[in-house]
């Protein structure tokens, strides 16, 4: 049961700021089932390349499409930011939000941000403001507000960065099971453990540019070049 | 200018309005080398910058307030200047039918019986005392009119510009009349009774009460204004060929 | 110096006697200030936003040029107002000049440009914070616009009441289209302008203190409202 | 409605002839309102970020009255100021009145709380975003405050124009303190205001265009200086 | 050498906002050298617990003291925030600003400023504006600010929350160097691997009550609590 938002293509991507070249240029595909994971260190550009596949950035060359229109596919879309962002509302608001905006019935979405604020763990605090969270409890509030609309395509960036034990596992099981439901996910992460845990298949950014990728077992396993090998064990050399 | 003297004058906004200041403010800097600058203000605030001292001196029309100033020891002594008069303006269809009155008093009589609009000043100025001393004289208490009398609580040109924009009836002194821009479907109506007539008188302010008053130098003005130089000047002076003000200071 | 006091006088008998005009004259101010508030909200708090929320080319012009009509001064609008609504004017027929409603169409161009420039400078940085969030979520323009308005709304405060300020204290524009009637387009403004003109500077003073007291009545009711539902950061 | 026409009219001859009267009475306001503004953002900014970092006892209460300010007649100002200057006043015998000085300072009374209450809107959101950092450095206050206003600078912005734009169209104070003295005290809003008495609509609103034609410069200006360094988020 | 600033103690504290207990009562005192670490699950009362103790948040009940008068002990403290702050500033003017508060020469502040951007990978970005960094680098920033004016007392918030396996490593080594320079470390991660490496001992927070405490290798090779056993594999049950 493939998304007809897919596949995303990029095809010669590139990101430029000012005179910094941030990105590309890139060509990917993502497609299927599954969920691909983006790796690298800190500033190698997964923030963008998320970013822009989602169009929340324009590129500065090249293009992405999709497979349905671009107004369409965007809509089927959710992205988890990797600073949570909160509306200055309560917890109840914030998960009604998404809901409200496509005009659902009242009680319809009372009864489904209820569901995902006790699936986080906040079904307690659905009355307190939001921006009053722990970082932990806001960046699983963001989670919920994101796949309470059921996208068809996910974009994740570093969504248990600051989640305990317990509340990664919880999450990872939620991330499982859209997938199972027909959520295409791409997720930027550094935990590794996690990343072999859920990619089906993963690249590897280094200096905004894509250094390899591959299907997941045989990425992690055996990966084709020593910087990817010594990412792996966390200690690259940029 | 910059070495002259300077002396602030407080004036009301109908003695402004005239535009003969233009002709006899240059003529006092090159006789007398002094600098008079004009407060132009409502009548009842000119008097309150003379009691406070912020001016040297004062012209105004309303003679009662004058005395008033004068018995409280404000002002030194009041010499009349001029006068001009004031007329009674209206729709040019004259609704009311005042031209041609007998009287101010008549044209007001017949006003108040078409209760056609009229606009007051409202603001306790000299014309505006003038004005309720003539409905006092006709009889008749402006305080009990009814919406047809507008007291706007505003200076000549406001009030002119009001009684413009609702095209009504309103008494003015000649000079703001003839100066006015925004004349719009209003015309002179009335003119030329001598209870019209309006005094412009010159009070000096006391320096018993204010010692920085530059007492020499009004005097050099007063002396000025009632010289034949300002008498001609002053006589002489015209707009559209009808003749303003006319001096009448003893010497 | 004995004027202020005996202005305050003024101010305190004015206040204590209810005097018949002071509450008539004080009623207008208030629903003309807060009619053309609430017109002018309407119009400013969207546009200023929708500046915060929206690229185009002349952005920078239009934002530039509305932060300079803050500046307009009250008698051209009063003069304008006064020529468009005047017998000879394009809406002479409308019969509006000197009326409480040309007073306030005066008054709603005055402060609409301040309230939306104030509005989109308290949106900016609320913007900033949503951006991603809200083009991840494929709002449209309006509802971008009112959530922002929505979660900003006790930042928006400040400008509602520079507003009311402004449209309160303001004297020359309504001295011209309302023309200071008595009973019929007198407020507190003109009635202070009349006061000093006569000369009477104590009850001026004290018309204006009852003025301030008025402002700072709406300003108090006003936070404390916006006060009982607190969430929020602060 | 032909009347607007004769203004702009008016108003392009004025600027084209750069009538010499016109040119003076220009630069007095532009001199008298840029130096209230100085004078004014001198006070109101600090003040405003003060009252956003400083939590007390009655904080609430004093943003409402800083507010309620906002509407603080001008005439009443220009009044008290008068009053307070006046000959018999108590600082008389320093001779200011009727001297742009005291306009100035007329004009300081009116946009101090107006910038005031923008800047401490402003402020509070970036307060917020920088309280924990500030604190856990140990900031004195004055560095509190130092931080805000240089960081926030491109925020304050709108409450500097906002002051500006309200000084350079402000006519009912300075117009009693300065008493509109031809060459001595005439600024454009007394200008027109004096034109507008005498009936001549196209000479009062050619003023008044070129009074916002000023008051867009200095808008524009400011905002292209502003720019030049552009860090910061947007 | 133990800093002047300890003992920092810790006694009957509590803090509550509005109806909700977030914390305590706690008792505990830091002292000596080495690294403390705050485990616990999200909202247990970590953030809530550092801020106490460091002066950002006044407890309820309940007293902190330290070895100095309070304004000169806060004075040695450093505090690096879960959620980085940047100043609307270049990376340069981050790093500079500590010491520019306390007056420090222009020319000692451009040396240890330009030092320290080097140290976290940022030597190539002073002049960029600190709020454009990537979340990672953003984080780095906020530690080497904190680190700049080598504080006596840090504390951490998941200061690795973002950051890859290099960058952690290599934070990880500058605090082992600020921990031999005498700063004492209190600091909360969800990270157990890197708790087992850092922590001389251990704190563990659950409902915002300590749970069990104890020295480095004991609480996590044999922890007491089967609770504290559990949380430490993973899957705590609140
Ligand atoms: N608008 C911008 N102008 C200049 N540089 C930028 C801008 N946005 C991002 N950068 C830089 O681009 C690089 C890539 O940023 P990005 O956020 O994509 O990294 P990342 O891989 O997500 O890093 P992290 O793991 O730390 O989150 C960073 O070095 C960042 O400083
Ligand atoms: N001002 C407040 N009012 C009400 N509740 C609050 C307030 N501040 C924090 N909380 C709540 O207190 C609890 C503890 O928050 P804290 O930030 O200390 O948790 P934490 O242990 O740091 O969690 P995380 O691991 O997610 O960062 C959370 O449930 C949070 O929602
Ligand atoms: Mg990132
Ligand atoms: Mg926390």
């Amino acid at each position: 049961m493939v998304s007809p938002v897919l596949p995303l293509k990029v095809r010669g991507v590139s990101v430029r700021r000012g005179a910094r070249h941030l990105l590309g240029p890139i060509d990917l595909t993502i497609e299927g089932t599954g969920l691909t994971m983006v790796l690298g260190p800190n500033g190698s550009g997964k923030t963008t390349l998320l970013k822009v596949m989602h169009g929340l950035e324009r590129p500065s060359e090249g293009k992405i499409s999709y497979g349905l229109a671009r107004a369409e596919a965007e809509r089927r879309q959710a992205y988890v930011f990797q600073t949570p962002i909160v509306l200055r509302r309560s917890v109840q608001q914030n998960l009604a939000y998404p809901l409200e905006l496509i005009g659902r019935p009242r009680d319809e979405i009372r009864r489904r941000a209820g569901e995902w604020a006790e699936r986080i763990g906040l079904g307690g605090a659905l009355s307190s403001p939001a921006t009053r969270l722990s970082g932990g409890e806001k960046q699983k509030l963001a989670l919920a507000r994101a796949l309470i609309r059921k996208p068809e395509l996910l974009f994740l960036d570093e969504p248990c960065a600051n989640l305990d034990g317990r509340s990664t596992r919880a999450i990872e099981e939620m991330l499982l099971e859209a997938r199972a439901a027909g959520t295409r996910i791409v997720m930027a992460t550094h935990d590794i453990a996690q990343a072999r845990r859920l990619a089906t298949d993963a690249i590897l950014l280094i200096n905004g540019a894509v250094h390899e990728t591959g299907e997941a077992p045989g990425f992690f396993d055996a990966p084709v070049t020593s910087e990817t090998k010594s990412f792996l064990k966390g200690d690259i050399i940029l | 200018s910059a070495s002259a003297e300077t002396l602030k004058l407080a004036v009301t906004t109908s003695f402004n309005n005239s535009g003969l200041s233009d002709i006899l403010l240059p003529q006092i800097k090159k006789d007398l080398d002094l600098d008079v600058q004009l407060l132009i203000v409502g009548t009842g605030q000119a008097l309150r910058l003379g009691q406070a001292g912020d001016v040297d001196a004062v012209l105004v029309h309303s003679r009662a307030a004058e005395e008033a100033f004068l018995a409280a020891g404000y002002g030194t002594h009041r010499r009349e200047i001029m006068y001009n008069d004031f007329v009674l303006i209206g729709p040019s269809g004259d609704p009311a039918g005042i031209a041609g009155s007998g009287s101010a008093v008549e044209a007001l009589k017949k006003i108040a019986a078409a209760k056609v609009p009229f606009v007051s000043r409202g603001d306790d100025s000299g014309t505006n005392k003038k004005e309720l001393s003539l409905w006092k004289k006709a009889d008749m208490d402006s305080a009990a009119f009814g919406p047809w009398y507008r007291a706007v609580g505003a200076g000549m040109g406001a009030s002119l510009n009001t009684a413009s924009g609702m095209n009504a009836y309103i008494m003015s002194d000649r000079a703001s009349w003839l100066k006015f821009g925004n004349k719009g479907d209003l015309k002179l109506l009335y003119s030329g009774d001598p209870i019209l007539f309006n005094q412009y008188a010159f009070i000096p302010v006391n320096p018993k009460l204010h010692p920085q008053v530059k007492t020499a130098d009004v005097a050099r003005l007063e002396d000025w204004l009632t010289s034949p130089k300002a008498e001609k000047l002053i006589n002489d002076y015209e707009i559209n060929g009808e003749k303003l003000f006319v001096f009448n200071a003893k010497r | 110096m004995s004027d202020i006091f005996d202005g305050l006088a003024a101010a305190f008998w004015l206040l204590v006697t209810l005097e018949p005009n002071l509450v008539e004259i004080s009623l207008r101010s208030l629903q003309v200030s807060l009619t053309a508030l609430a017109v002018a909200c309407a119009i400013a708090l969207p546009l200023g936003t929708w500046l915060a929320v929206q690229r185009f080319r002349y952005r920078r012009v239009t934002i530039a040029t509305l932060n300079a009509l803050m500046g307009l001064p009250p008698v051209v609008v009063g003069l304008i107002v006064y020529i468009l609504f005047s017998r000879s004017g394009p809406f002479g027929v409308l019969g509006l000049l000197f009326t409480p409603t040309a007073m306030i169409i005066a008054q709603v161009v005055i402060i609409t440009p301040l309230i939306a420039s104030i509005t989109h400078q308290a949106m900016r940085d609320l913007w900033a914070e949503y951006h991603d969030l809200l083009i991840s979520l494929k709002t449209t323009k309006v509802q971008r616009v009112r959530t922002l308005i929505w979660d900003g709304r006790r930042t928006l405060l400040t400008a509602a009441l520079a507003g009311f300020g402004r449209a309160i204290g303001e004297v020359g524009a309504i001295m011209i289209v309302g023309g200071n009637i008595d009973h019929a387009t007198r407020v507190l403004t003109t009635a202070i302008a009349l006061e000093t003109g006569k000369g009477d500077f104590a009850l001026a003073l004290g018309l204006g203190f009852v003025l301030i007291a008025l402002a700072l009545m709406v300003s108090l009711i006003t936070h404390w409202l916006s006060q009982t539902e607190r969430e929020g950061r602060w």
